[in-house]
């Protein structure tokens, strides 16, 4: 099931890149497509089968949203502390404990937050991730787990879990 | 013109490097500096102000083309180039495991 | 199927792609392919000669056809020069080859060995082929590049020491010449040689033209290892292997550096007298510097690499005094003379450096040394290499009726002749010298008291080593036969003639 | 070697498959856009390279790694000459003839033997330049040791 589902996914890729649907175009693209699904399928991800599931495309889009509403405000955010005279940053390293367990959920969140300015995802180690942010705003862990994960977190479980 | 004069900086600066850096590495980074700078000469030997790429499309009414032969040789001579890097690391990473050094002035078996 | 040129390349390089793939499952098989195609590459050269010999044979490559007479493909052109230093390229490659087969047991990786055997030879059949002096580069650093790995195979200090030396000044050198290909492509905007050669003859000499031609002379200088750029050779010839030194220093020099200074110089630009005085220059300084640094060298390969840069600049000068003749509209035939004396040197330093290294791998794999302080009382024990060396010795250093003594005469004989007296002083000072330098080797290797009893390796050579070297002496007096009008007028006669008829080149070839 | 961090294991397994196909798509469309064999080859040796570097030698055996890529090199070159040498034996007798029908400009099966050669080039320059990475790691990996 995993392989056939990659095969599709790289059918559609090379669809999309050459767009064309004459025949030879298909024909020459499943082959591509057999050949990347039996060297790299292997190494594929092992659930890529929930990528039939409707479900998580409603959330995916839904978190699109709120993932953009929080990179506009934390634009303006680190745009306001780069031009205040005062230079107002805390710059530190906080550890974020994790609730949502597979490894490609993991690297989903640690992706949207290094794309959210001020802060950069440095390393998953064990349940935790460590990140560097620009004004560290508290040291309560609860606090801050929720100011840099909590958003993004619930809908991620929902996409990738 | 100015472009050519800084192509010919460029092989000076390689060939500076090539002469007076001590270390193996440094020496194949100056000597990589070098080809590309001839790499640069090539290309820009066929380049003709506001030409198009070399590719035949319709509805094309008498195109200024760039030369496509030069861009060809230098992608040939990329290819070489790169096999001259890869032999001149192979060698120099062999060099480093039997000598365990990268320094030149110890590397000094063959004299006379 | 009529004849092709295009099969020098194929073949060779088909047999370097089989052996990995085949070789790697079949024990032996790398042997076996390689001196076979060695051996089918001159058989067809020997056939080529008999058979297509008036014209140039020309092919093109995808078989484009020329435009307005402007020529689109890449052409092969096969005539007279390039058959003679073909031959000489496919029989060292032959005898070095069986040689090796004998030498090479003690490498591990015999596949890459002969993989890359077969890629140089691919590689400078290329560059004598090609008529587009693009692919004289690429085929070049074909050659070379194989030739890097090739010296560095042992891995042991000093050869990879050599190797990486080799690379560097060999990489320079390469660099210069695509710089001159890109100069002269900006000039004229076409890469063929005779298209090039006819816009040249019309034009006149700019700045950025005799830019072109120093960096050209210095780019293949480099390659051919002209005294103030020697500094890569006694390392890289005397690290190889055994075979190896003999293909580097009796063809790799030759076909890569002296043979493309020749084509360019002679057919392509019009010869000047300050390219060719510098040409001269160059030549006379190797040849009387070379044979002085050689004098006290004790490591046997490292002595026969500073012969060889000695013996090239006979070979310079030969060619270096038609030049000189030919600007100066002076007598054609001590032209030719000259030019014939230097090609003819070129193929004898071929056989006898090759059958001299051919010796020294054969005392290093009996004695396990090289250097000649430790040696000596070997002709005992090696009656064949001692014979053979003997000969060689002889050939190299001039002695009647091996050819050595043929091919200085007629140089000697042409630089007298274009009143040249200097250098024929010269060139019969450092013939004197040789002579000097090979009886010391001799006495030091062969015929001193017997130091090297105790510590041979082995007590008999193989097969192939013995039939390798055995032929080559016997070629080595062969070729003085080459002084017969009969079979100069097959062989060398030819060649002369391209060079001579500096513009026949480019009629023969643009009109095709 | 070992290999990186959980991030750049699970982006490569995301993106890897994807390279793969675009150095492929590079590679077959060489005579109709800019690329070809040799661009496209990269490519391709590309993927190869980024699965072997984010996952580290542990699940790649690096050795049998470099004699197949070896052997693949050679083959690919051997049928590259073959395809070459071939034209000798077909219609003009030309060393690199174009013997095969070439068909409509613009379509992807067309222009004769010119897309073969793209695919054998490009074959041949991924499992090369996969050659040179494997044997640098290897020698890196000896001299460590």
């Amino acid at each position: 099931m995993r392989y056939v589902v990659y095969f599709i996914i790289i059918l559609i890729f090379w669809l999309l890149i050459t767009f064309s649907l004459s025949l030879s175009n298909i024909i020459v693209g499943a082959a591509v497509a057999l050949l990347t699904t039996l060297l790299f399928g292997k190494y594929s991800l092992e659930s890529n089968v929930k990528i039939i599931q409707p479900q998580r495309y409603f959330w995916f889009i839904v978190y699109l949203f709120i993932f953009l509403w929080e990179v506009i405000k934390a634009n303006f955010d680190v745009a306001y502390r780069v031009i205040h005279p005062a230079l107002p940053i805390k710059p530190g390293i906080v550890r974020v404990p994790l609730e949502i367990k597979s490894d490609i959920a993991r690297t989903m969140l640690a992706n949207s937050i290094t794309m959210t300015p001020g802060t950069i995802t440095m390393d998953i180690v064990g349940d935790e991730i460590f990140v560097h942010w620009i004004y560290v705003q508290s040291d309560n862990p609860e606090v801050y787990a929720e100011k840099v994960s909590g958003r993004f977190e619930k809908y991620i479980k929902k996409i990738f879990e | 013109m100015m472009v050519y004069i800084m192509c010919f900086i460029l092989f000076m600066v390689g060939l500076y490097g090539v002469l007076t850096r001590r270390n193996l590495i440094k020496i194949v980074i100056g000597f990589s500096i070098m080809e590309f700078s001839c790499f640069l000469f090539l290309a820009l030997i066929g380049y003709i102000e506001n030409g198009l790429a070399p590719i035949l499309k319709e509805g094309m009414k008498n195109p200024v083309y760039v030369d496509p032969l030069p861009q060809a040789m230098v992608l040939t001579a990329i290819v070489i180039g790169l096999a001259t890097t890869a032999m001149l690391l192979a060698i120099a990473i062999r060099i480093y495991k039997k000598y365990g050094t990268f320094d030149i002035r110890k590397v000094n078996e063959l004299k006379g | 199927m009529e004849l092709t040129p295009a099969l020098y390349i194929i073949v060779p390089l088909l047999g370097a792609f089989l052996i990995p793939v085949i070789g790697h499952f079949v024990k032996g098989f790398q042997k076996v392919l390689t001196v076979l195609i060695t051996l089918f590459l001159v058989v067809y050269n020997i056939w080529f000669f008999v058979t297509g010999f008036d014209a140039p044979v020309v092919t093109k490559v995808g078989g484009w056809e020329a435009v307005n007479d402007v020529p689109i493909a890449i052409y092969l052109v096969y005539d007279g020069l390039s058959a003679f230093i073909l031959l000489t390229i496919c029989l060292i490659a032959f005898l070095s080859a069986f040689y090796a087969v004998g030498y090479i047991k003690r490498f591990t990786a015999e596949n890459n060995f002969y993989a890359l055997l077969c890629l140089m030879i691919a590689g400078m059949n290329g560059v004598v082929l090609s008529g587009d002096i693009f692919n004289i580069y690429v085929f070049l650093e074909i050659a070379v590049i194989a030739s890097y790995a090739l010296v560095a195979f042992g891995t042991e200090k000093q050869e990879l020491e050599a190797s990486f030396k080799y690379q560097v000044l060999g990489g320079i050198a390469s660099i210069l010449i695509l710089f001159a290909v890109a100069l002269l492509y900006w000039q004229t905007q076409t890469l063929n040689l005779a298209d090039i050669s006819v816009i040249l003859q019309e034009g006149t000499q700019t700045t950025a033209l005799i830019f072109t031609e120093v960096l050209l002379i210095v780019g293949f200088g480099l390659k051919a290892a002209m005294i103030p750029f020697h500094a890569w050779l006694p390392d890289a010839h005397s690290s190889a292997p055994s075979p190896i030194s003999a293909m580097l220093s009796g063809v790799l020099i030759k076909a890569v550096g002296i043979y493309a200074l020749l084509r360019l110089f002679f057919n392509i630009f019009v010869i000047t007298y300050e390219v060719s005085l510098v040409i001269t220059i160059l030549g006379a300084l190797s040849m009387v510097v070379g044979v002085l640094l050689a004098i006290g060298q004790w490591d046997l390969k490292r002595l026969l690499a500073y012969h060889s840069i000695s013996q090239m600049g006979y070979v310079i000068i030969g060619v270096g005094i038609g030049m000189l003749i030919i600007q100066r509209d002076g007598n054609m035939t001590i032209a030719a003379l000259a030019i014939a004396g230097g090609l003819f040197h070129m193929i004898n330093h071929a056989l006898f450096k090759g059958l001299l290294f051919l010796d020294a791998g054969a005392i290093e794999f009996m004695a396990g040394t090289r250097n000649l302080r430790n040696l000596g009382g070997l002709a005992r024990y090696m009656p064949v290499t001692s014979s053979t060396s003997l000969g060689a010795s002889m050939a190299i250093s001039g002695i009647p009726p091996f050819n050595g003594f043929f091919s200085k005469l007629l140089i000697i004989i042409a630089a007298v002749r274009g009143e040249f007296y200097l250098l024929a002083a010269l060139a019969v000072f450092v013939n004197f010298v040789t002579l000097g330098s090979f009886m010391k080797f001799m006495r030091y290797a062969f015929y001193n008291s017997d130091k090297s009893k105790a510590k041979l390796k082995t007590d008999r050579l193989p097969f192939t080593m013995k039939f390798s070297m055995i032929t080559m002496v016997i070629l080595c007096v062969l070729m003085s036969l080459m002084i017969i009008p009969y079979f100069r007028e097959i062989m060398l006669t030819p060649a002369v003639d391209v060079l001579v008829n500096t513009s026949e080149y480019a009629t023969k070839l643009i009109g095709l | 070697m070992n290999g990186m961090s959980l991030i750049v294991k699970k982006v490569t397994q995301l993106m890897s498959g994807l390279i793969f196909m675009y150095g492929l798509y590079i590679i077959t469309h060489g005579h109709l856009t800019p690329g070809g064999g040799f661009a496209g080859g990269a490519i391709v040796a590309g993927a190869f390279i980024l699965l072997i570097l984010a996952f580290g030698s542990k699940v790649i055996s690096l050795r049998t790694e470099k004699s197949q890529t070896s052997i693949t090199e050679s083959l690919a070159l051997l049928i590259v000459i073959i395809l070459a040498g071939a034209g000798l034996f077909f219609g003009s007798y030309v060393f690199f003839n174009n013997y095969l029908p070439e068909g409509e400009v613009g379509e992807l099966i067309s222009a004769g033997v010119i897309p073969l050669y793209n695919i054998f080039v490009g074959m041949e320059v991924s499992a090369a330049l996969l050659t040179i990475f494997l044997g640098l790691v290897i020698y890196k990996e000896e001299v460590a040791s």
